[in-house]
């Protein structure tokens, strides 16, 4: 039962979006609508999983006093304040005429996204610019052919996207300045091996697809 | 003090305080990340509940009698069994239904638009560029499909690596290493407009140096 | 050195910053000179590489984080030119009548705003200005809220204000909906479906614009913003391939050379990716905002990260006739 | 010079005095000193048809018109009016600009009959609301009933494509099973491992190898550790030292079975540490600056990164480069493929993954899956070339392909 159940969940759910492409008739574009709707549902329950079992997590931590304690108390005090932020500022937002929304500017959750959310997210991409600047300048190296055109294409690409490209080759005629060049690379041989990549990784996925509807493939309910 | 200018000195020290990896990993970056650890997971705990739950779920099934909703909260109430280890097993039931319908969807999406409307893609402007256009675009649409059988050649792994089918796998190579090459500038591309983003909040609305 | 003193640096560097005469923009002369000095500054370290002394990270760090402030103060301007998949998107957005019902889906958030949100503003502000009726959502929970921010701003134009745009009858904003691609698909059948109430919690069927919106046969024009999954490759894969919409996406560039297949088989209607990508599109939709103040910084970073990678390159290159000529 | 001077005054004149005359029969609004406008009213369509939408639900109808005679003079829009009887009453059911002569009403129910008629409608602009000042509409036409079809005649051949390409996979994997030897190409990044380790064991360094940041139910992963029991038995053969720094504990459990496995196979279980498979942390960059340190510290001599990589792929590849290390990556996230080609010596791209564990483990249903996905890429390489060749004779089946 424990093992039976669950494949036939997958088959069922997997093989209802397969037929859903081929027959329009009822009742099958209504298993698709239904499912779509439930998928959604799950999802949040699914994120919310996450942030519990974070939560969980954080307070066996504190509990068991291990040595970074004090960072999953942070933790668990931001995590707390933003959800009652959010959530007393939807209430409110319910009750207001017009209604408006948790998200809407000026509100207690709005502040915090804007000051705490945003600045946190973009710094932690943003940090990356450095350690591809100092890649750039002690690991990248044209060791063998391969690297040596990665390095050919991405230069002509980095150099003709921004208008200091067309700055130095303007005494170049119009179809061998730099822009022009990248956009010849960016439109045939980059689509070429894209779409070499694309095609192979569609497969791919037909592939891992068809075991898992066919519970050929079942890793993802061990454990 | 208004609470603008208190969030925009507390968003620049967050900030700097993520910032500060790059000098060497310290407690300043610990405690910021840790903060954005917990902010982020509430942030989306609480955007769920109102975007999913409530909006669609809770409205729809108390307001609507759209009972059908039901099984879509039941499958998601079984995920958190999770949470208590002996039950756990039970969470396998609506990870069965996602993983199922993903891997159904995926096929059909991938199956038709990456796979067979690329191959499509590829003779069909190859005929356009035969019948018709300049040499410019003929000479693209030669190398897009040159490019793409080669790739795929690359790609196949039940022939050895030899004689003229090696050739034609080594053209392939050097189609894919253009290809990253491009993938590799847009990359640094990316990264870079996103540290600007930053440059240009503490130099504009913190230290409002520029306007 | 000890280590607070690093601290006391920081903070003296801070308050001189802060009480600097405002806004702080440089001749051009003292433009081309800091130009010039960071040019030398690399010519310095490409000799110090050749003999063999690799600089610090921390100095590589310093160099690119020069190079992307200092263009602020500066006032150079550079011309934009327009590539072809940025034109495409444009065109297909000026056939549109007055009176087109765009979907817009911000499929992105906040560490992906210095790419998109220029795109999004100058796609708002055109629409909002050619009488374009615009619906909002997301695939991305912060979506939404990165639209709210772009129509805040761009409403503060006088020309917009002018035309007193009203929510629910010139745009309205559906939100965010879990599901992922799941979510267009369900569209595909019906869009009040998916989105039963605005973010507002309004019923679908009380707003005016969404009168008569049934599912994409009744939308002219899909604008996608994406930052990843799901996004762009979700919306051509359902929405123009089942439902046959047009589609056009503005991507971060991480993204963009991913989709470009989708735009030689026609699927994709126009691409504008990363920084350049936004700053032609804003030339395009003459509605400059950020992107054409960025392009410069992002010039003078590309330059700096192009002649890192030469310089480490021809360190290798002397190492290894160095090394020939011992063998030999 | 002066008669020329009056020519031109004359002409003036002649065509000052036209304009108003044009401008009367031009514009159809109306004449000075009335209250109203004049209304003029367009032309209705001559003729309507209206059909149910092929390939579909039965959620929609095809409306088709022919356009009004006033379509470029008078006529700003169509509206497509729908009615449950003949005798009305209609409600708009969409709207199309002029030139447009066809809709699909999806506003329809499966199983109940409709009417059409179709409005050519002239509409004014004020300056505060929308004034319509004329319609001409066609004749009704109906019942038509919208039908639900069992099958979308025009997605077949993707259900043949498809239907071929599962049955290969299938075909293949059931050979697998059976027994049958399935050949798979060597694959470069994997016959560079055995020099890599043997420079390692020559140089008494140590060699270190990154699983990625994913999970176990990341397939990548489940790669990483086919490739992890190949790079110990050799490690255990030649006595190196093998580090597996790690940043999830369930991937930890796995790899240090796999890796102690691996040991006795060679027969040395007693060189076996628990400690050489070690958890750091989940944190990314937590990860990758933990490795930095241990990379400097113990400066190996090869590096194996495999499995699901993100941002920290950059970091951890600079740190290797620098401590002078080979290093074979293998990652099957296209966005990190471009900066591991640029400082790795060896690249295992994306599906190489996939089959170098298939090639090491040789596991049926892996091996299978691979041999069907080839025969896919082989025979979509075949439409290419067979359909471009027909071309040439004349004969276009490229529709075959085509999806709708």
């Amino acid at each position: 039962m424990k093992r039976e159940i669950p494949l036939i969940i997958t088959f069922v759910a997997g093989v209802a979006f397969v037929l859903q492409y081929f027959i329009p008739h009822y009742p099958f574009s209504r298993f698709e609508n239904i499912f779509s709707d439930w998928f959604a549902i799950v999802g949040a329950f699914a994120i919310w999983l996450g942030a519990l079992s974070l939560m969980k997590l954080s307070l066996l931590n504190i509990s068991k006093k291990s040595h970074d304690w004090p960072i999953s108390l942070v933790i668990i005090i931001c995590f707390l304040s933003i959800v009652i932020a959010g959530a007393i500022d939807g209430y409110h937002g319910l009750n207001n005429v017009p209604a408006t929304s948790f998200r809407d500017p000026g509100t207690n959750f709005d502040w915090l996204y804007q000051n705490v959310y945003t600045p946190l997210s973009s710094t932690m991409f943003a940090i990356l610019a450095f350690f591809v600047a100092s890649a750039s300048y002690r690991a990248f190296r044209a060791r063998n052919t391969a690297a040596t055109l990665l390095l050919f294409s991405a230069f002509f690409v980095m150099i003709g996207r921004v208008p200091v490209g067309d700055y130095l080759s303007g005494w170049l005629p119009e179809r061998m300045q730099l822009s022009h060049w990248a956009n010849w690379l960016m439109a045939f041989p980059n689509t070429a091996g894209q779409r070499a990549v694309m095609i192979g990784i569609a497969l791919g996925t037909v592939s891992t697809s068809l075991r898992i509807m066919l519970g050929i493939e079942r890793s993802h309910l061990e454990g | 003090m208004d609470s603008a200018l208190i969030g925009t000195w507390l968003a620049a020290l967050l900030t700097l305080g993520i910032m500060s990896f790059i000098y060497k990993d310290n407690l300043y970056y610990k405690v910021c990340e840790a903060i954005f650890i917990g902010i982020s997971a509430g942030y989306w705990f609480i955007t769920y509940f109102w975007d999913s739950l409530y909006r669609k779920a809770w409205v729809g099934i108390v307001h609507q009698g759209d009972y059908i909703l039901l099984g879509g909260v039941i499958l998601g109430a079984m995920m958190l069994t999770r949470l208590f280890g002996k039950i756990g097993w039970i969470a396998r039931w609506p990870l069965a239904f996602i993983v199922g319908a993903t891997a159904g969807l995926k096929m059909m999406v991938y199956f038709t638009t990456n796979a067979m409307a690329q191959v499509h893609g590829t003779v069909n402007d190859m005929m356009a560029a035969f019948s018709g256009g300049d040499l410019y675009d003929l000479i693209g649409r030669l190398v897009i499909l040159i490019g793409t059988v080669t790739g795929l050649i690359y790609f196949y792994f039940s022939k050895e690596h030899k004689g003229v089918f090696g050739g034609v796998a080594k053209v392939g190579t050097w189609f894919l290493m253009i290809t990253f090459g491009a993938s590799f500038g847009y990359t640094v591309m990316s990264r870079m407009s996103l540290l600007l983003g930053r440059i240009d909040f503490l130099l504009t609305d913190w230290l409002k140096l520029v306007k | 050195m000890k280590k607070y003193y690093y601290w006391f640096i920081l903070i003296a560097l801070i308050i001189v910053l802060i009480l600097l005469p405002k806004p702080l923009i440089v001749s051009p002369t003292v433009s081309t000179t800091l130009t010039v000095l960071l040019g030398l500054a690399l010519v310095v370290v490409l000799v110090l590489t050749l003999r063999g002394h690799m600089i610090g990270r921390r100095t590589v760090f310093l160099f690119i984080g020069m190079s992307l402030t200092l263009p602020f103060f500066m006032n150079f301007q550079m011309p934009i030119k327009v590539s072809p998949e940025v034109q495409t998107l444009f065109d297909a957005m000026a056939k549109l009548p007055s009176g087109s019902k765009v979907l817009a889906a911000f499929d992105y958030d906040p560490p992906s705003a210095p790419e998109l949100q220029p795109q999004a503003e100058a796609f708002m502000a055109y629409a909002f200005k050619h009488d374009l009726k615009v619906i909002i959502m997301g695939l991305w929970p912060q979506g939404p809220q990165q639209a709210n921010m772009a129509i805040a701003k761009v409403l503060q134009q006088p020309g917009i204000r002018a035309k007193n745009l009203r929510y629910g009858v010139d745009y309205v904003n559906l939100g965010f909906q879990s599901g992922n691609e799941f979510v267009i698909q369900r569209m595909g059948t019906s869009f009040s479906g998916m989105f039963p109430r605005d973010i507002y919690n309004t019923d679908y069927d009380k707003i005016p614009l969404l009168n008569g919106v049934e599912n994409f046969s009744n939308i002219d024009f899909v604008f996608n913003l994406s930052a990843g999954y799901p996004g762009t490759v979700e919306w051509v894969q359902i929405a123009v391939d089942r439902y046959g919409v047009k589609v056009g996406a503005g991507n971060t560039a991480v993204q963009a050379p991913s989709v470009y297949p989708y735009l030689s088989s026609h699927k994709l209607t126009g691409l504008a990716g990363g920084m350049s990508g936004a700053a032609e599109f804003e030339q395009a939709t003459k509605e400059i905002g950020k992107a054409n103040t960025y392009i410069l910084s992002q010039s003078f970073s590309h330059m700096v990260v192009i002649a890192f990678i030469i310089i480490g390159n021809a360190a290798l290159f002397v190492s290894y006739r160095k090394s020939k000529q011992k063998g030999a | 010079m002066d008669r020329l001077k009056t020519l031109l005054f004359l002409i003036s004149v002649v065509i000052l005095l036209c304009f108003p005359a044009y401008s009367q029969t031009d514009t159809p609004t109306g004449l000075a000193g009335d209250a109203k406008p004049m209304i003029e009213s367009p032309a209705g369509p001559p003729s309507v048809e209206a059909k149910d939408t092929k390939n579909d639900d039965g959620s929609a109808i095809d409306v088709s018109w022919q356009l009004s005679a006033d379509d470029q003079r008078l006529v700003t829009k169509y509206q497509v009016l729908r009615s449950k009887s003949l005798a009305g009453p209609f409600e708009v059911a969409g709207e199309t600009t002029k030139g447009q002569h066809i809709y699909t009403d999806n506003g329809v129910k499966v199983g109940e009959s409709y009417f059409y008629k179709i409005a050519a409608v002239y509409e004014i602009k004020s300056a505060d609301s929308t004034s319509v000042t004329g319609t001409g509409e066609s004749q009704v036409i109906g019942p038509i009933k919208p039908i639900a079809q069992w099958f979308n005649m025009r997605r077949l051949n993707v259900l043949i494509w498809l239907l071929v390409t599962c049955a290969a996979i299938l075909f293949y994997i059931w050979q697998a099973k059976s027994g049958k030897e399935l050949y798979v190409r060597k694959i470069a990044g994997i016959d560079a491992v055995d020099d890599a380790i043997g420079r390692a064991t020559e140089m008494g360094r140590k060699v270190f190898f990154v699983p990625g940041i994913q999970d176990m139910d990341d397939v990548a992963t489940i790669a990483a550790i086919t490739i992890l029991g190949r790079v110990a038995r050799i490690c255990a053969t030649n006595d190196t030292m093998l580090d597996v720094p790690v940043s999830r504990s369930l991937v930890m459990v796995t790899a240090r079975e796999s890796v102690r496995e691996a040991y006795s196979k060679v027969g040395r279980p007693d060189a076996f540490k628990e400690d050489q498979v070690h958890y750091v942390t989940d944190d990314q960059f937590g990860y990758a600056a933990a490795i930095d340190g241990m990379v400097m510290r113990d400066k190996p001599a090869a590096m194996f990164y495999m499995g699901g990589f993100f941002a920290e792929a950059l970091i951890l590849a600079e740190t290797g480069n620098n401590a002078g290390a080979i290093q074979i990556a293998g990652t099957n996230q296209p966005a990190q493929i471009p900066f591991f080609v640029a400082a790795c010596d060896y690249t295992l791209i994306g599906e190489e993954l996939f089959a170098a564990s298939a090639y090491l483990e040789r596991e049926p249903k892996l091996l299978g899956s691979l041999k069907g996905q080839d025969f896919a890429k082989g025979l979509f390489l075949l439409a290419i070339f067979v359909l471009l060749i027909l071309k040439i004779f004349g004969i276009n089946l490229v529709s075959i392909m085509e999806i709708s």
